[in-house]
C-alpha cells in the first residue's frame, strides 16, 4: 500500500508544469484566445521534446511504457494551465487505444506518428456530441460501440461547431464511415470504445482539478492584494471561508482521482464507480472554484479583462464531456442500489468479506 | 380585506389591456444583445414604442410620461411583459434609479428637462458610480469636481458603468471638497456622455461584449444646472438612488418565473436520463421563483399602504441573485455537453441562450452591493448584530 | 389584491404571543420539560381565555367564525413559543373538521365542548403514524380514508411513544375502531380527512417558521454579548452571514405560509402546491435555524443548559408530521411534471392564459 | 512503487486476525452508552479486553502495551473495529491524545508512571481544556497554577470537559505566571479527579446525559511529579495534543463508511417514496466517505514516509464534521415522522440510533476548533491569504 508519487512521476510533472507555466502564462492565453501569439503547431512542438505525445505507448514503438497512474499529473497540470493542445486527448486515450489495436497496419502506422508528435490525433466517441481539437488534428480516431475508425483529416467530414471558450475549438463527423477506414471491429472495438471512456472521463476530471487549482490561486493573490474599507479584502472572513470551501473540495477531491487512475482500465464495477466518482468531485470543485472566483475578484471578474474567464470556461466545456454530472451520478447510484457494489470499510480497494 | 389574494375587476381588465398591447407589438424574433452596438439602437427604438404606447414607466405621474399606476398594476404588467418575451430594458438606469431620485432631489427646471426625454426613451442613461480603488466601498471615490464660477470642472476615472458605451448621459457622484473623506464632500451631477473632456472606453464582459465601460473625465466643464440636490448632499442621493437599485422595481419576479417556467420544459425534455436530484433542484427554483413574486407582492402592498422599503431590499437582493444562478446551473446540468456552445451556435437546442444567461447570472450577486455586503446589512440592521 | 394583515389579525396575534411569553418563557419550559412548573391544564385555561380554542368554529356554536388565515399568525406564535399545549391540532385541525361533520350528534356536543376548552381533542390521521398529546386530551378524533370515528378517551387504547421533545408526547391508537364511534362515512368522511391533512401541513409548517423565529432570536442574542479572540463573536462576518442566510430562509418562507393560507381548504392542485411549498419552505428553514443555532453557541448549543434544543427538537418533530420532506417534494413535483400545474409570472394566484 | 494501492500479504494476514479477534471478542449486544454510569463501566471493561488482546493502542511501542503497528496496520485496525460494530473508545483521551503527547513531552518516569496503566484500560483520561470564558480562544483561559515549594496550587473552573463525570485523571493547562498574557506563562498539569479539592459536575447534553462536565479546582495541591514539560511550556504541549486530536487517529474514516452503508441500506428500505434528491445525496455520502478513505490513506503513506501532518488537518476536520451531519439529515429525511422517537422506543426502526447520531453529529463542526477556525486556518496558512 503506497499511496505516494515517485520521485520520477514528480520530476515528469514538474518539468510539464514549468513548460506549461511559459507556454500558457496569462499574456500567451490571451494572446491564443485573440488569434495573436505563438501556433499551436509550436507549442505541440515544446509538448513533443518532452515526449508526452508517447508517453503512455509501449517502448516497442518508441513510447515510454507509462500508465494512467503516471499520466494523471500531467493532465491536472494541462488543466491547471488551461492548456490550448488536445494533448490530454492525443496521448490519454487516443494513443492508448492505438496501442491495444497496433495489429491493425494503418493503426500501427499512424500510432508510431503519434508517438513522435508528428501526428495529432483527436477522438470521436459515442458519449461526445463533439470532436475537441479536430481543426489541428491530422486523424481523428472514431470510436463507436462495434467498430473503430481511423481517418486522416482529409477523410473526414468535419462541421466545426463554437464553444463559449475560444481555444476548444469544437466539430462533428458529418460524412459516413467507410470500410477502407476501419481498424478494429467487434469486441475488440468495443473494448477499445469503453476502455476510451473511462480514460476520458478520468483525465478530464484531472484537468478540471488542475483548473480548479488555478483559479484558488487566481482568487488568492487578487483577494491579497485588493482593498476594501480599509482591508485586504482577503482579510474578510466572508472571503476566506469561502476560498476555504473550495479548497477543502480540491483536496478531497484528488485522491478520488489517483486513486482511479490506478483501476480506471480494469473496467470493472469499482473501477466504474471509482472513475464517476473522480468525474463528480473534481467537477463540483471546479465548479464551485469558478464561480467563487468570480465572486472574490467583484465585477472584475465577470470582465474579460481578468484570466478568470478562461479557467471557468474550460471547467463548463469539461464538465459536459465523457459523461455529464447526471451520467456519472446515475452510474454512481447503479452500482450503489442495483448492483449491490461492495461498500463499507473494507471494499476501497478490493473486498475481504470472505477473511475469516 | 386582509389576506384578500384576488385581483380586482380593474386589475384584470389591466393584465388584458397590457396582455393586448404585447401581443401586437413585442418583436417577433429577440432582439440582438443590448451590449453591443446595432442592438444597443434596437433596444433603444423599443423604448420609443414602448413610450409611445404610454407603456415608458406606469409608474410615473402622468405629467412625466407615466400613467400614475399602482405597485399592484406594475408587478402585472411585468408579468406580461416577461410573459410576452419583450426586449431587456435599455432604459432602466433612467427609468428605475434616475428618474425617481430626480423626482425626489431634482428643481422644477431639471424634472421637466430630463423626465420626459427620459420617458420618452429618447436620452438613455449610464450609472457612473464605481472607481478603479472603490468597488464595494463607494465611499472611497477619488473622482473631483472643484467650483470655478458657476461651472465646476471633472476629472477622474469611472468603471464598470454599464450602458455608457452607447448611452447619451451619465450620472454619478464627484467630490467637491478635497479636504473631505469618505462620505462628506460628495456632490451628485449629471453628464452628458459626449462632452468635451469626456472618454468612453468599453470593457469586454465574460461573454466578450463591452457590457461596461470606463470614463474618463479630463477637466470637463459642466454647468451648475447639471448638479442634482446641493454640494454636499451627494453621498444621500446616491444611497436613495442605490435604494431604488436595490428595491421594488428593478428585479421583477416575472423574469425568474418566466425562466423558471422554461426550466421545467428543459427538465422534461432531459428527465430520463436526468441525475435524480435534478426533479428537485428544478422544483425548487419554480417554488422559489414563486416565493419571490408573494413577497414582492406582499412588499408593494405594504408600501402601498404607506410602508418604506428597508432592509427587505438586501433580503431580496441576496434571493433573486442566487434564485438566478440556481436557474441557470440547472439548465446547463440539463444541457450536459451541449451547455457549453456559444450562442448562435446551430447545435444550440432552442432559443433559450441558457449559457449567456448562466454568465450573467455571475454578475448578479456582485453587483448593487455584493451579497457578502447584503448579508451584513441583514445581520447589522435586521438582526442587530454589532458592527465588524 | 392585499397581502397585509388586518389590525383585528394582528392584534389577537400580539395577545397570543404575550401570552405565550409568559407561559413559555424559558424557565417555565424548563420547568415543563422536568415535569415541575405550571400544569398543562392551568395553561390551557388560559389559551382558552382568549378563546383561542373556538377560532375557527362558527358563531353559531360559540366560535369566532374565522378561517385558517387568521388562524396562521397563531399557528406561528405557538411554534416561536415551542407551546407545549396541542392548540394548533385543537383548534386548527380538530375543531374545523368537527364544524364541518356537526351533523353527527355526538360530533356537534363534542364540538360545544370543544370550543369553550372544555373538551381537548387530539387527531389521529393515516399519514401521520403518531397522534401527538392524546395524553391531555379528552377526545381523540380518528381519520381515516372511509370514516371518522371520534373517541373519548377511555374508548381509546392508547400505545404512549417517546419523542427526543419531551414536551410532545406520542401515542398509537391500537384498538380497533367499533361502529357506535363512527361520526361520517364516506365522501363526507374522505373530504374530512382530506382537508385536515392540509390543514395540519400548512400550521405545522407555520410552527416551523416561528421555531426559526425563535432560534435566530437565541443565537443573536448570544452572538451579541458572547466574546472570543477579544471581540464579540457576533461581529464576525462568519456568524453574521450563517444568521443572515438563515433569515433569507425565514423571510422568504413566510408569504408563501401566507397565500397558502388562504387557499389551502380549496383542495385544489395549486391549492396543494402551496401547502406543500410552505412546508418545505419552513421546514428548511426551522432545519437550517436550528443546525445554525448550534453553532453559534458552540459548545454551549450541544448542552441542556441552553434552550436552543428545545426549538430544534421540536421543529424535528414537526418536519415529520403531516407529511415528511418526500412527501411534499414528490408531490410538489407531482403537480409540475405530471399534473402540469400552470406556473409563470400569470398563474401565481390564479390562471389568465384565457386573456386575449 | 509508487500509488500501489494494494495491501501486502502481511497486512492482509492483520486484517484477518483482526477480524477473528473481534468476531470472538465483540458484544453481541451494542453496549449501553458510555455516557451513562453503567455504560461507562461497561466501555471500561471493554478497554480492559481490548488491552488483554494487545489491541488498546496497535501503534504504541511495545514497551508502553502497544504492537508497534504500521498507520496502514492501525486503518486497517479501524477498518475490522467499526465493521464489527465494536464499542465506542471510552479510552480515547488517553490513547490518542495524552499518551502521543506523553511520549514526546513526558519524563522517563511519567512515561512508565502513566502509558501502561493508559493502554490497560486501567485509567481513564478527561479533557481539561476549556473555560467559561475561553471556547475556541484557548489562550483566553485564567485557571492558575502557584508554585509553594515542590508543589502547585490549582484553581480555576474548566468546562467541556469530555468523559469527566466518571474518568479517573484530566490533563490541562494552567497559568503559572500571572503576570503573563496569551500563550504565555501556561503549563500542562495532570491531575486525579479524585484528589482533594477536584470537584466534577456533569453537564447535560442535548439528549440529556452528562457526556460534558465542569471541573472546579479549589486550592489543588499537585506534587511537580504531575506537571508534564516545564513551566511556561504548556501551550507548546497543548497545541501538539490538539495537533493529535486533529490528526489522523482521532476520526476513523471507517466511522463513517459504516455509517454511509448503513444509510444505503436505509435507502434502499424507503427508495420508493423518498425525494429523488435523497439518492442523489445518499450516493454523495458513499462518495464522501470514500474519499475521506482515500485521503487518509494517502496522508498515512506520507507520514510513514517521514512527513509531517499540518493543516490537513483542518481541512479533514471539515470534512468529516459535514460528512457526518450530511449523513445523519439523509437518515432522519428517510425515517420522516420516525425521526423523532427517542432512542430505545419500541417504534424504533432498526437499531441504527440514526438519532442521537443526528444530535451527536452536530457537535463535530463545533469541537476541536469550530469550523470556522478551521477555514480561517486553511485560508491563511495554506493559501497565504492575509490575516484578520
Amino acid at each position: 500500500m503506497d499511496f505516494t508519487f515517485t520521485e520520477e512521476q514528480q520530476m515528469m510533472a514538474g518539468a510539464f508544469r514549468e513548460l506549461t507555466d511559459d507556454l500558457c502564462a496569462p499574456a500567451a492565453l490571451r494572446a491564443a484566445f485573440e488569434g495573436r501569439g505563438e501556433s499551436s503547431a509550436a507549442r505541440w512542438q515544446r509538448l513533443t521534446e518532452l515526449g508526452l505525445p508517447g508517453m503512455l505507448a509501449p517502448e516497442s514503438v518508441g513510447g515510454m511504457g507509462l500508465t494512467l497512474a503516471d499520466f494523471i499529473l500531467i493532465a491536472e497540470a494541462a488543466g491547471r494551465a488551461a492548456l490550448p493542445e488536445t494533448l490530454v486527448e492525443h496521448a490519454g486515450i487516443a494513443v492508448p487505444v492505438l496501442s491495444a489495436l497496433s495489429a491493425d497496419a494503418r493503426g500501427a502506422a499512424v500510432l508510431q506518428a503519434a508517438v513522435s508528435g508528428e501526428a495529432r490525433v483527436a477522438v470521436s466517441h459515442p458519449f461526445n456530441p463533439f470532436i475537441v481539437g479536430a481543426d489541428q488534428a491530422t486523424h481523428v480516431l472514431v470510436l463507436t460501440d462495434h467498430e473503430v475508425h481511423l481517418l486522416s483529416k482529409d477523410e473526414a467530414k468535419l462541421e466545426g461547431h463554437q464553444s463559449i471558450d475560444a481555444l476548444r475549438s469544437l466539430a462533428r463527423c458529418t460524412g459516413s464511415l467507410q470500410p477502407g477506414t476501419c481498424i478494429a471491429r467487434g469486441a475488440g472495438a468495443s473494448a477499445a470504445t469503453a476502455l476510451a471512456f473511462e480514460c476520458g472521463a478520468l483525465l478530464t476530471a484531472a484537468e478540471c482539478a488542475g483548473l480548479c487549482d488555478a483559479l484558488v490561486a487566481l482568487a488568492v493573490s487578487y483577494a491579497a492584494e485588493r482593498s476594501q474599507f480599509g482591508k485586504k479584502i482577503g482579510a474578510y472572513q466572508a472571503i476566506k471561508h469561502q476560498l476555504a470551501n473550495v479548497q477543502v473540495k480540491l483536496e478531497f477531491a484528488r485522491p478520488v482521482l489517483y486513486a482511479a487512475a490506478t483501476q480506471a482500465t480494469v473496467l470493472s464495477g469499482r473501477s466504474r464507480f471509482g472513475v464517476s466518482h473522480a468525474k463528480l468531485a473534481a467537477t463540483d470543485a471546479a465548479d464551485l472554484a469558478g464561480r467563487t472566483a468570480v465572486q472574490v475578484h467583484g465585477a472584475m471578474g465577470y470582465s474579460w479583462e481578468v484570466d478568470v474567464h478562461f479557467y471557468l470556461k474550460r471547467a463548463l466545456g469539461l464538465t459536459g464531456m465523457w459523461g455529464d454530472r447526471s451520467f456519472h451520478m446515475r452510474r454512481v447510484q447503479q452500482q450503489l442500489f442495483s448492483e449491490h457494489l461492495a461498500i463499507g470499510p473494507d471494499a476501497l480497494f478490493g473486498v475481504f468479506k470472505e477473511l475469516p | 380585506m386582509a389576506l384578500d389574494l384576488h385581483y380586482t375587476p380593474d386589475e384584470l381588465r389591466f393584465r388584458a389591456e397590457v396582455r393586448a398591447w404585447m401581443v401586437a407589438h413585442v418583436p417577433a424574433q429577440p432582439l440582438p444583445t443590448l451590449e453591443g452596438e446595432q442592438g444597443f439602437a434596437l433596444h433603444r427604438e423599443w423604448e420609443k414604442t414602448l413610450a409611445a404606447g404610454s407603456w415608458g414607466m406606469i409608474t410615473w405621474p402622468r405629467e412625466y410620461g407615466g400613467r400614475g399606476a399602482s405597485l399592484i398594476e406594475w408587478l402585472i404588467f411585468e408579468e406580461e411583459y416577461y410573459r410576452a418575451n419583450a426586449p431587456l430594458r435599455v432604459n432602466q438606469n433612467g427609468i428605475f434609479l434616475l428618474g425617481p431620485t430626480l423626482m425626489e432631489f431634482g428643481s422644477a427646471q431639471q424634472k421637466a428637462r430630463f423626465l420626459p426625454k427620459m420617458a420618452a426613451g429618447e436620452e438613455i442613461w449610464a450609472q457612473a458610480w464605481s472607481e478603479p480603488q472603490a468597488g464595494s466601498d463607494l465611499a472611497a471615490l477619488r473622482s473631483t469636481a472643484t467650483r470655478e464660477g458657476d461651472e465646476y470642472v471633472l476629472r477622474g476615472h469611472k468603471i464598470w458603468s454599464s450602458r455608457a458605451t452607447f448611452a447619451d448621459w451619465c450620472f454619478g457622484i464627484f467630490r467637491t471638497d478635497p479636504a473631505s473623506e469618505r462620505h462628506k464632500g460628495l456632490t451628485f451631477f449629471l453628464v452628458p456622455l459626449n462632452h468635451p473632456g469626456v472618454r468612453v472606453r468599453g470593457i469586454r464582459q465574460m461573454h466578450g461584449e463591452p457590457g461596461f465601460a470606463e470614463i474618463f473625465f479630463e477637466d470637463v466643464r459642466v454647468p451648475s444646472a447639471w448638479r442634482l440636490g446641493a454640494e454636499g448632499e451627494g453621498w444621500t442621493i446616491a444611497m436613495a438612488t442605490a435604494g431604488f437599485e436595490r428595491g421594488l422595481m428593478l428585479r421583477s419576479p416575472a423574469r425568474f418565473q418566466v425562466a423558471a417556467e422554461r426550466l421545467v420544459r428543459l427538465y422534461e425534455q432531459h428527465a430520463a436520463t436526468a441525475d435524480p436530484a435534478l426533479s428537485s433542484a428544478v422544483a425548487q427554483a419554480v417554488m422559489d421563483a414563486e416565493a419571490y413574486a408573494l413577497s414582492t407582492y406582499a412588499t408593494a402592498t405594504r408600501l402601498i399602504a404607506g410602508g418604506k422599503i428597508g432592509v427587505e431590499a438586501s433580503l431580496n437582493k441576496i434571493f433573486w441573485s442566487e434564485l438566478d444562478v440556481h436557474i441557470h446551473r440547472c439548465a446547463l446540468s440539463l444541457l450536459g455537453a451541449f451547455a457549453e456552445l456559444a450562442a448562435g451556435d446551430s447545435a444550440v437546442v432552442g432559443h433559450d441562450a441558457w449559457l449567456d444567461g448562466f454568465i450573467f447570472s455571475l454578475a448578479g450577486p456582485i453587483y448593487a452591493g455584493t451579497n457578502e455586503i447584503q448579508r451584513n446589512i441583514i445581520a447589522e440592521r435586521l438582526l442587530g448584530l454589532p458592527r465588524g
